[in-house]
């Protein structure tokens, strides 16, 4: 069973590092923030399948903070590629 | 009972696998942003839903178990609310390519 | 190949594509950024010396892995430090690259 | 080949696409899109080489906070304008040379090393249990190492102090120039109400475990730093000026600690630093709860970037 896990998570890397290549080959901004929520999708999947291969549960909590800040880096990315960042400057 | 539950792993994981290749057949193949985003919602739901519920049976203690549903749901959640932050930002913005 | 050489041989790659980042981009930020991605390569040599000291039970060596992950955090406030520092440079010149001489630079390529 | 090395080249490959492409692409935003793509890659091979404690660092900081420092300062650098002259092509050659060169000499590094390989991991291991600690890398850290650890506290600080001393006069003591939405939508609202207690927790869960399997303060406290982030960015609340006395004693309150401890050291045990026998963990465990607070805030407020405003009254 480990081997089979390991393998999927070979395959999840794949589709991946595809998707990867097929967000980042387009020029628009917008399109380049998918990049950050793919990877953390697929980063999680591949973290929990190693996690559960190679019988390492603290492997899970890499894949809890990948979730965590991926959404934490998106939300940052889509401010500023929306344009909807406000200056913190009132002078 | 083992075996059972080592093929409920191998078809539910597969059948992840399977999602996430076709989110990223639609990140290569869809015309427009709001599209492809589409796909890569695929991914997030089913994709990363089926590999949780196929690893599930493999866990050694209840904890474990409970930290892959606790990880799957944040993902689902975040993942969520990303996807609708961007395509508010594809709307704002314009969608192009 | 072991999967340790593999990674250290991916650190030593990350080291050069960061100085060539560091070298020819003009842009301050730029600079930063590849001085970031050098950094990241030093710090995997510095894990595949600690994988390959693996003992005592142990995945690998964990002082080597201690001093990187106190190196991540001091990079990152370098870095801070770095961005406040071209920013304020920003606002009092308005220029964003580093350039001493600008006339110069400007005739290999505009 | 094992399956393992197929993932190892795979993800090797990977890394090395978008960190090139991350010093190649044109534009600043997608280098930085990158960047953090990068980051959270580097956290794979991190838990491929047995660091875990390495890869939770390594995604938080590399992966989310840095992208979230030079995203603001990309975002600030488009009013100014950015002449784009590029360097000449040969010396980009000459450059790529010369980094090829550098490459090649630590890729033979790579392939020599020294015959006995030196390790600590068994001195670690051996001088681990009268510390109470189950963490090898929590253990150097915290008592063999205790000293670089606090230093870095101060690194942090003093790296923080000369952010702020880098704001205009008129600035000082104000709020600092973060960028944050002008008008959020609900869906955001929603996230940075739904994410924060889920980072609290899990912030407070590494820092708590730290002790016994990776984690520990510096995860931790970049979590909560996050979090932090997360709701000003959302607009939810707003960046604390820096002149906030709460801000500065939390900031201080990690490193005092730790110092005060240290130097109880000399009256309890027998050395700067030392922990008394039998108290070592409660202590390890009270220093880095305080440490994480104090890092929490040095991170964030450091992420946050200079004042820009004077504080209104």
């Amino acid at each position: 069973m480990p081997s089979l896990l390991l393998g999927a998570s070979v395959f999840v890397l794949l589709t991946v590092a595809l998707g990867l290549f097929a967000i980042l080959r387009r020029s628009a901004d917008v399109d380049r923030l998918m990049a950050v929520q793919l990877l953390g999708t697929g980063g999680v999947a591949i973290l929990l399948l190693l996690a559960v291969a190679t019988e390492t549960p603290s492997v899970m909590d890499v894949a809890v903070m990948l979730a965590l800040f991926a959404a934490f880096a998106a939300v940052a990315f889509v401010r500023d590629a929306s344009g909807a960042s406000s200056e913190v400057r009132g002078e | 009972m083992s075996l059972v539950m080592d093929i409920l792993t191998i078809c539910a994981v597969s059948a992840g696998a399977l999602f996430f290749l076709a989110g990223t057949v639609g990140l290569l193949r869809f015309p427009d942003t709001l599209t492809r985003l589409h796909a890569l919602t695929k991914v997030d739901n089913l994709g990363l839903g089926l590999i949780v519920l196929g690893l599930l049976p493999q866990t050694s203690s209840v904890l474990f178990a409970v930290k892959l549903v606790f990880v799957w749901l944040l993902v689902q959640l975040s993942g969520a609310v990303v996807t609708q932050l961007i395509a508010g930002a594809v709307r704002h913005h314009g969608a192009d390519g | 190949m072991n999967a340790a050489t593999l990674f250290g041989l991916c650190g030593a790659a990350l080291v050069g594509i960061g100085l060539y980042g560091l070298i020819t981009n003009p842009e301050p930020l730029r600079k930063i950024l590849a001085f970031n991605l050098l950094g990241s390569g030093v710090f995997l040599l510095f894990g595949i010396i600690a994988r390959r000291a693996a003992a005592a039970g142990l995945g690998g060596d964990p002082v080597p892995q201690a001093m990187v992950i106190t190196a991540i955090v001091v990079a990152f406030a370098a870095t801070a430090m770095a961005i406040a520092l071209v920013q304020r440079l920003g606002d009092e010149t308005g220029q964003a690259s580093i350039s001493s001489d600008s006339s110069e630079t400007g005739e290999e390529k505009s | 080949m094992s399956i393992a090395s197929v993932f190892d080249v795979a993800l090797v490959a990977l890394i090395l696409t978008i960190g090139a492409s991350a010093i190649l692409v044109r534009t600043a935003f997608a280098a930085v899109v990158m960047f953090v793509v990068y980051g959270l890659l580097l956290s794979m091979a991190w838990v491929r080489l047995h660091a875990v404690d390495v890869a939770l660092t390594e995604a938080a900081i590399g992966g989310g906070m840095t992208g979230l420092l030079l995203l603001g300062a990309v975002a600030r650098s488009r009013s100014v304008n950015v002449d784009s002259v590029r360097v000449g092509y040969p010396l980009r050659l000459a450059a790529g040379a010369l980094c090829a060169l550098v490459a090649a000499g630590l890729a033979v590094a790579i392939f020599y090393p020294p015959a006995p390989v030196p390790t600590l991991a068994p001195m670690v291991m051996e001088n681990l249990p009268p510390s109470g600690l189950g963490n090898p890398v929590a253990g150097v850290l915290f008592v063999f190492r205790a000293l670089d650890t606090l230093l870095e506290k101060v690194v942090l600080l003093l790296a923080l102090l000369g952010v702020w001393s880098l704001a205009p006069d008129h600035a000082w003591g104000g709020t600092p120039g973060l960028q944050v939405y002008a008008r959020p939508d609900p869906t955001l609202i929603f996230l940075a109400q739904l994410l924060p207690p889920v980072g609290i927790v899990f912030g407070i869960y590494m820092c708590w475990v730290g002790a016994k399997d990776p984690g520990g303060a510096f995860q931790g406290g970049t979590v909560l730093a996050a979090m932090w982030l997360l709701v000003i960015v959302a607009g939810l609340q707003k960046a604390p000026a820096i002149g906030r006395l709460w801000l500065r004693v939390l900031l201080v309150t990690g490193p005092v600690l730790f110092l005060a401890i240290g130097l109880a050291g000399w009256v309890f045990a027998d050395a700067f630093l030392a922990y008394p026998a039998g108290y070592a963990k409660p202590l390890i465990v009270a220093v880095e709860a305080a440490l994480t607070l104090s890092i929490a805030v040095a991170l964030g407020m450091l992420a946050a970037g200079p004042p820009v405003r004077a504080q209104q009254q």
